[in-house]
């Protein structure tokens, strides 16, 4: 009695509690139309779950604004950047001309782009957006980029209504490419003038109101409900790109026509074994990322799903994010070039590959991602790296380097210099979380005392300097090797204490100057090469970091209502749906 | 007929180490109207007699041998369903705790509408108020909750529940051991008064000798399980048989009888204690109303010579006040305490401390259970400096051989004692310390009547022996008239009367002390409760 | 004599608030993490280097406030909760903390609140029924079970029953409050998913709990079995029943009310664990996230709320019991 | 004895047991990375499997028992020590001392502990370890011992042989440790156990939310690690249900010496087998 009771109560409560929920939902939803799940795409977001935190904010340069997957559904760049094919995809403008001393471009846009409202995309709606940034960044400096925009651009200006020219503080060969083009997670997107303009404060803008038609944008979806835990795009079937003739003989046809899927639902990033696990059910179509290890699994238990690679390792393409282990300049522990070499000969990338990785990544010699664009630059300086004996493991010559330098062993077998432990502290990315136990292990069996510094403020921890390693990734070059080379360059040397994104601290004169040079340079000039090998040897000579892998991402994508993902012979986009040019993947979908 | 007949009754606890009886070869009856009163100290099996009744025996309690048969109809071996319908229908039991058998979140109503409900009889509010009429309770007692009745109303409750159902027999279990005096005997009667209009057959159970020679029409005497003496309650009172019954009467103390009073007070002594217009509130109240005073303006002398001071009062009175404001466990809220002429706070409290000490009512909870009882004892020794090691040990033991106890039981834990032997070494402990002002509340409440004479004489024996005054603290005349030299009677934290107990209460001044001496029950069939009450 | 009692009791409730907020505010200050730069950094993580993050920094500092001396962010803080303004997210700008915080307060107190009635009714049943000498045998074999569940905490417990349930057995889902695919709404189809995302979360709330609450009322059921109106039901001849529901289930049930109330402050703050392991939508998972961005004004709403909640009840209990409790009416 | 407190004994004693026979046969510095195989079921050279980092989950299991018990030891020790210590102070001292601790544990109850516990982890300027993991957890635990003995103490304190030892000269200190503190014993120990389980509870906690030494294997941290690195997924099931089971039998045997010491301190309980 008492239990058939209590099945009653739960049942009861369970519905009550369903009830509260369901009437806590959105306010934001709007009478939606019942959308066939085969015309639906399912995609796994980048902030991560259970909820968006910021749902109800599309602006694209507020700073607390994590939900840009949506953004690239509904607004649109000049330009896209194809990096596995080191093509330059004109989007909304068709083409650019730097001035011969590369101190302004002249841009031209498209003709017959129109936003959701049906007004016409103009270059005041360019000059608008990168003004505004300009400003902001000179000024109140609330918005995203807004600094990264106003250290180059000395004024936008409309030449007519298809023209724009930017008129630059500096020679930068790269203004385009930097600013105009979005790849990855960088690059602007273009807002329209006669929303944003009316905003009093840009930063409080949150561009959302379904009502009111907000966000408006060029693209091809509109947002027809957003709620904490869903946000869901229809597409628009007057998108400006689908109209005949308006790509002229732009290649990449699959643009003249309407993205196939009906509808877009996005979900926050979950914990990865209950995202692989909906994959793998066919209840989303697109995860963020798989570690080899699930991936093995999900490919295993799902015929339909495929990566860039297909079925095969790695699973996916080389990421601008090459793992290493950064000294930092500024720790006097690792100070002395021989130790770092000794912690360098210490640690075997192989081994760590083999787990991390289960073997499918391969070791990098530079800190440089083997990127078409930068593959040249590889070839040239990776033998001079292995000469110098980056990334070799190499125990006796590690104890070697110690003994030469003054460090004797204790009692328990660690290196210590006049009876003093030299104790040191390696801090991870958290990506990096399950790799950095296997190379603390690695050193700590080579007399290294490290520990593993893992705290919940490791981010300023890294990068105001209060670490003496970090095992991290580089958020360095895509087209050219300059980011990169910028990532030491001791123009943004900041002592400890005081953050910097560049936290190697490293400062080396010469390698300045020729970090220099190479700016001044624009991409593929043949005079780039000698430069940057002659810079990427400092590198290697002076031991900046102990490189360890090449960075894969492995996107698993499930193929039972969607086909046509790009793939190692067809290569038309990044696969990555965290990335911001997620929509060009969508555009080349097809119904299975 | 008989109502109830009892042949050999066998009652045992079977246990892993053998069968322990409680009762034994009992045999009794009783017939429609007739009042027996089962009489024993606890353990004698009488309440394991009723308990056999009423089917309400646990295990490993049981019935081994005997019949039981009410109206004829054997009740050994009926199952759970039919003694429970019998309850209350047939045979009605009053509790001896009426303070916390009811249940405390119902109303009154709902706890009689429950009796009968259970019962398949009809309930309805006129029902309630007519059975609550029978019991002397008003109509609106129905919607109250038992905090809010006083110990006699909750007893009436339970007489009107026990008559709810014009049961052939009532059990009453000491139904008025926790009332006092002047209740119980207002209880007693509207007991009484039920059982005749229903004509059922009672049975009153009790170690009161008094209370049985008032209230019932035959006594049966249990000791150990065996029934030592029945008999019509004349014949028991007047000539009884059996040499246990004959110290039971004779233990009860009487008023005009057997006084045990020291010397005359010594003219102008020195005063050993001296309260000067002491008062006290217990509680504070930031808002509200100041709390009413549970001790008004008293004055009060003992002159520094051997002397007994009974304080008397119901409870509320105001007595255990006094005796914690003696002790210094408590404060005054105003007046002022001297010790032997100075202010108590004035004086060194090591000192004090030697010089009062206390028995209490409940002597188990003195002990620390965590001890063998010698620890209450060694303490104070050693920290008044009297004596250490073996020392101490020979002063204990001459102690407790003082106070007719054997050394031996020092080594035991208070629970392997029993409460006559507790409290014979707490009066140990005092002597022993020889303080000069001994406390003693209520201290022989909780022994059973054969120990209570003899604890007395213990404190008479302090007095004349070791020239220790003593403060008595009681609710009962009789005892208080008994050992004290001088009496002083409180109501609600006045004294109503004060003096020599002879005059105070053979000649009481006070309706209040008249009242209190009406309603003691004389151990004296012949000699009736006083109809004043 | 109750509107005294109520406004004492009530300056004191006022107090707990003010003090428990004080020390709300002063806590995550503690932690070295800023959540400016941590905002900042996490964008740079994997958005690329920003090249003058220092100007944003000190344009956000002062957006917040966080420019002005202690004191005086202390005196606003108290001053805008004091008015129930509980600000903006630092992490999700300019996103209102009461937006935040009403989002996740629904599902929250969904699960949480249902789970823990639920495994409260069940838990008072089963307890007063393993005390009661009278009931089933085979009840008796329960109570191994029923200890081992109440030592067990709720998100260990969850585990287990996601690896049974979800991974190896594939019933039910693995987390999140519903379907991938479901279009939220006021339908049923809709709430059945609800309810079905939160069968197992619930359930590792009431297994877990369940047995706390058993234990808890047999200890009490043995206690009021021994009280003498227990004795004296059954003297009376009471229907097993009666004297079951009217007499020991009800007065061993006052001191578990007390209890239940108290619980039921405590759940959004302890089950952080069990909303993280299924991935819930609820308070506990914003909590934690504004915990580990250290997102101060978050943080203090998410806190506030809890804390005006357990004090709410603590005083709802105090100035309820007598209605339980005649005895302590006054 | 009873049987509860018995068998809860009987449990924490086979783990104490099987920790220290592990102890004994297992190399204990196999419990850090890289020194097996990864992901290995149990086998004859790894009998209960290793993880993905290459611990061996023998010798994980081992190190991570007693590091577990080691935090919730120091903690909880710490924790009913000043919670004694105050609840002694508020209800022999009472008045002002009484009103002021309180209220502090009034207010610290409402607050919620994760929180604290977080803020102060990550305040921290080092690393974590398994100590600073118990003190910190200790800053909160002394809440429910003072609560609980406080209430204990002040029905003690009307007993009738706190009053005689007054009257027998006894001082407070006297009284608290001679008098009162050998009957609150049992209590003191169910006290005890119970604030040691809700220490290792704590930690555990904070552990699995990704807070804890990172470096020692603690069973909290093989349980992070466990989620963190898909063990559900990739249907590693030893590597899921030892930890799990080490947990659930400590925290089995805490509790049932908890529920034993509790029936022995108050014997009401004790009626019912």
């Amino acid at each position: 009695m008492t239990q058939k009771n209590g099945l009653t109560r739960r049942t009861l409560g369970l519905s009550a509690a369903g009830t509260i929920a369901a009437a806590a939902l959105p306010r934001h939803a709007r009478a939606m139309d019942a959308v066939d799940r085969k015309d639906t795409l399912i995609i796994e977001a980048w902030p991560p779950g259970p909820t968006y935190k910021n749902y109800a904010n599309l602006n694209p340069f507020a700073v607390g604004n994590d939900p840009r997957n949506h953004i690239v559904f509904v607004n649109e760049a000049l330009f896209f950047w194809n990096n596995l094919k080191a093509e330059h995809i004109p989007f909304l403008a068709t083409g650019y001309k730097y001035a011969d001393d590369y101190t302004s471009v002249t841009v031209t846009l498209r003709q017959g782009v129109t936003w959701s409202d049906g007004k016409p995309f103009s270059a005041d709606d360019v000059v608008f957006t990168f003004e505004m940034l300009r400003q902001n960044g000179e000024g109140k400096k609330d918005l995203f980029l807004s600094a990264d925009v106003a250290a180059v651009l000395a004024k936008a200006e409309k030449l007519d209504d298809l023209t724009v020219k930017f008129n630059l503080k500096r020679r930068d060969p790269r203004f385009v490419l930097r600013n105009l083009t979005v790849k990855f997670n960088t690059g602007i997107f273009i807002v329209p003038k006669h929303i944003f303009e009316a905003a009093p404060d840009v930063a409080a803008f949150t561009n959302f109101d379904l009502e009111k038609g907000l966000p408006l944008g060029t693209g091809p979806y509109k947002i027809v409900l957003a709620a904490p835990e869903r946000i869901v795009l229809d597409r628009r079937d007057d998108w400006w790109g689908a109209k005949p003739g308006i790509w002229g003989k732009q290649p990449g046809a699959y643009f003249a026509k309407l993205p196939a899927p009906k509808r877009l639902i996005t979900v926050p990033r979950g914990e990865q074994q209950q995202m692989a696990q909906a994959l793998a059910a066919d209840q989303i179509d697109w995860m963020v990322e798989a570690p080899v290890p699930m991936m093995k699994k999900l490919l295993a238990d799902n015929k339909a799903i495929t990566t860039l690679t297909d079925r095969t390792p790695p699973y996916g393409y080389i990421d601008w994010w090459p793992s290493s282990v950064w000294f930092n300049f500024d720790s006097p522990k690792v100070a002395d070039k021989r130790v770092r070499k000794a912690l360098m000969h210490a640690v075997n990338a192989k081994q760590i590959i083999d787990i991390f990785h289960e073997g499918a990544a391969e070791q990098s010699f530079l800190p440089l991602p083997d990127f078409k664009a930068l593959h040249d630059y590889i070839v040239d300086a990776e033998p001079q790296s292995k000469a110098k004996g980056t990334g070799k493991f190499d125990a006796k010559q590690s104890a070697a380097l110690m003994t030469e330098a003054g460090f004797k062993k204790d009692s328990q077998g660690f290196w210590a210099k006049s009876g003093e432990r030299w104790s040191m502290t390696l801090t991870s990315a958290s990506a990096l979380d399950a790799m950095a136990p296997i190379i603390v292990e690695q050193l700590r069996r080579q007399g290294f005392d490290v520990a593993w510094n893992r705290r919940p403020d490791y981010l300023q921890v890294i990068y105001s300097g209060k670490t003496d390693m970090t095992l991290f990734g580089h958020l360095g070059g895509i087209f050219d090797p300059e980011d990169t080379l910028l990532l030491y360059h001791s123009k943004f040397y900041r002592p400890v204490g005081e953050i910097t994104s560049r936290f190697a601290r490293f400062q080396n004169k010469r390698f300045d100057e020729l970090t220099d040079q190479v700016g001044q340079l624009p991409i593929n000039d043949p005079k780039l090469r000698p430069i940057v090998k002659e810079a990427l040897g400092i590198w290697a000579e002076e031991v900046v970091e102990i490189p360890i892998a090449q960075w894969y991402h492995r996107i698993p994508f499930n193929t039972t209502l969607w086909t046509g993902w790009p793939t190692t012979a067809n290569p038309y986009q990044s696969p990555t749906c965290s990335y911001w040019t997620t929509m060009l993947v969508v555009h080349g979908l097809k119904r299975a | 007929m008989s109502v109830l007949e009892i042949d050999n009754l066998h009652v045992g606890y079977e246990l892993a180490a053998g069968t322990l009886s409680a009762v034994r070869d009992l045999s009794l009856s009783l017939a429609a109207g007739e009042r027996l009163g089962l009489v024993g100290e606890s353990g004698s099996g009488k309440t394991t007699t009723a308990l056999a009744v009423m089917g309400l025996l646990r295990a490993p309690g049981r019935v081994l041998g005997g019949q039981i048969r009410l109206d004829g109809q054997d009740l050994v071996g009926l199952d759970d369903r039919a003694f429970a319908a019998l309850r209350l229908a047939r045979v009605a039991y009053v509790p001896q705790g009426a303070m916390n058998a009811l249940n405390p979140v119902l109303r009154v109503s709902d706890s009689i509408t429950h009796a009968l409900r259970d019962h398949g009889a009809p309930a309805d509010a006129n029902r309630i108020a007519d059975l609550l009429a029978q019991v002397g309770l008003g109509a609106d007692v129905a919607r109250r909750f038992p905090h809010e009745l006083s110990g006699g109303m909750k007893q009436r409750v339970c007489i009107a529940i026990a008559i709810s159902l014009g049961p052939r027999l009532i059990i009453a279990d000491e139904p008025t051991s926790a009332l006092d005096v002047v209740t119980q005997k207002q209880v007693m009667a509207t007991l009484r008064q039920a059982q005749d209009r229903l004509g059922s057959a009672m049975i009153l159970i009790g170690h009161d000798m008094g209370l049985m020679a008032q209230c019932v029409d035959r006594v049966a005497v249990m000791r150990d399980g065996l029934l030592v003496e029945e008999g019509p309650v004349r014949r028991v009172f007047h000539a009884p048989e059996a040499p246990y019954t004959a110290e039971l009467i004779r233990s009860v103390p009487v008023i005009g009888q057997d006084r045990r009073a020291g010397t005359a007070a010594p003219a102008a002594a020195a005063d050993l204690l001296r309260f000067d217009g002491v008062e006290m509130r217990y509680g504070k109240s930031l808002f509200g109303p100041p709390p009413a005073p549970a001790l008004h303006k008293l004055d009060l002398v003992l002159p520094d010579a051997p002397r007994i001071l009974s304080i008397v009062g119901q409870s509320g009175s105001g007595k255990t006040t006094i005796g914690s404001i003696a002790l210094g466990l408590l404060a005054p809220s105003a007046g002022r305490v001297l010790w032997r002429g100075q202010p108590l706070a004035a004086t060194p409290p090591q000192t004090f401390r030697r010089e009062v000490q206390a028995v209490f009512q409940d002597p188990y909870s003195t002990f620390n259970p965590f001890y063998r009882v010698a620890h209450a004892l060694s303490v104070p020794l050693r920290r008044f400096g009297l004596a250490t090691g073996d020392a101490a040990r020979a002063l204990m033991e001459e102690s407790c051989r003082a106070v007719g106890l054997d050394p031996s039981l020092l080594d035991r834990f208070a629970h392997q004692l029993s409460g006559g032997q507790r409290q014979r070494l707490m009066v140990a402990r005092a002597l022993m310390l020889r303080p000069r002002l001994l406390v003693a509340d209520e201290p022989v409440s909780m022994v059973d009547a054969s120990m209570r004479a003899a604890i007395l004489d213990l404190l008479v024996d302090l007095r004349d022996r070791y020239g220790i005054s003593v403060l008595y603290i009681t609710h009962d005349l009789a005892t208080a008239w008994r050992v004290g030299d001088d009496i002083l009677v409180l109501e609600r934290g006045h004294v109503v009367e004060q003096g020599d107990p002879d005059q105070v209460l053979r000649a009481p001044s006070h309706q209040y002390t008249r009242l209190l001496l009406d309603s003691i029950p004389m151990p004296d069939p012949d000699r009736p409760w006083s109809t004043a009450a | 004599m109750f509107l005294l009692r109520l406004t004492k009791r009530l300056l004191l409730m006022l107090a707990v608030i003010f003090t428990a907020a004080s020390l709300n505010f002063l806590l995550p200050k503690l932690a070295p993490k800023d959540p400016i730069e941590t905002k900042l950094l996490e964008l740079t993580e994997t958005g690329g280097a920003l090249t003058d993050m220092k100007g944003l920094v000190e344009a956000y500092r002062a957006k917040f406030g966080l420019d002005r001396p202690l004191a005086e962010q202390y005196l606003s803080y108290i001053k805008d909760t004091a008015s129930l303004d509980l600000g903006q997210s630092i992490a999700f700008y300019p996103a209102r903390v009461t937006d935040l915080v009403g989002r996740a307060l629904p599902w929250t107190i969904g699960l949480l609140l249902t789970s823990t009635l639920i495994a409260f009714a069940l838990g008072t049943v089963l307890g007063a029924l393993l005390a009661w000498e009278g009931a089933p045998r085979l009840l008796g074999l329960l109570a191994p079970g029923v200890m081992v569940l109440a030592a067990l905490p709720y998100y260990l417990l969850g585990l287990v029953l996601i690896y049974v349930f979800a991974f190896s057995w594939r019933l039910l889902p693995l987390g999140g409050g519903f379907e991938m695919t479901a279009i939220p709404g006021l339908r049923w189809d809709f709430v059945l998913d609800i309810l079905r995302h939160s069968l197992l979360p619930a359930a590792s709330i009431v297994l877990a709990s369940v047995g706390t609450w058993a234990l808890a009322m047999r200890g009490m059921m043995v206690t009021v079995q021994g009280e003498d109106y227990m004795a004296y039901a059954e003297a009376n001849g009471l229907s097993v029943q009666r004297r079951f529901f009217s007499y020991g289930l009800r007065n061993a049930l006052l001191p578990q009310v007390t209890g239940l109330a108290l619980h039921i402050g405590y759940i959004a703050a302890g089950s952080v664990l069990v909303e993280r392991v299924f991935q819930y939508p609820g308070l506990g998972n914003l909590l934690f996230a504004a915990i580990q961005q250290n997102d101060y004004f978050v943080i203090y709403g998410v806190v506030f709320i809890l804390v005006v909640m357990i004090a709410v009840l603590m005083l709802l209990v105090d100035m309820l019991y007598p209605l339980l409790d005649p005895r302590v009416r006054r | 004895m009873n049987r509860r407190l018995l068998a809860g004994l009987a449990l924490l004693g086979l783990l104490v047991l099987l920790a220290c026979l592990g102890a004994l046969t297992v190399d204990l510095d196999d419990a850090r990375p890289l020194s097996a195989d990864v992901a290995q079921p149990p086998s004859w050279d790894n009998p209960l499997g290793t993880d993905t980092a290459g611990r061996d989950l023998a010798a994980v299991l081992v190190v991570g028992t007693l590091l577990t018990a080691k935090v919730g030891l120091l903690a909880g020790l710490i924790g009913i020590a000043v919670g004694t210590t105050l609840a002694f102070l508020a209800a022999y001292h009472g008045g002002w001392v009484d009103r002021v601790i309180s209220f502090a544990v009034d207010v610290l109850l409402t607050v919620p502990g994760l929180l604290v516990l977080v803020v102060i982890a990550s305040a921290w300027p080092g690393q974590m370890t398994t100590t600073l993991m118990a003190l910190v957890i200790a800053l909160l635990a002394w809440r429910e011992p003072t609560r609980q003995i406080r209430a204990q103490v002040l029905v003690m304190r009307e007993a009738g042989y706190v009053r005689m030892a007054r009257l027998s000269g006894q001082g407070s200190l006297a009284i608290i440790f001679q008098e009162m503190m050998p009957n609150l014993m049992p209590y003191l120990g169910a006290a005890l156990v119970s604030s040691v389980s809700a220490a290792i509870l704590a930690s555990v906690g904070l552990e699995a939310l990704g807070l804890g030494p990172r470096d020692e294997p603690t069973l909290g941290m093989t349980i992070y690690w466990m989620i963190s690195e898909g063990a559900f997924l990739r249907g590693l099931w030893w590597w899921i249900v030892e930890p799990v089971t080490i947990l659930v039998a400590l925290f089995v045997g805490m509790y049932l010496v908890v529920i034993g010491l509790d029936e022995f301190a108050n014997p009401r309980l004790r009626s019912l087998k």
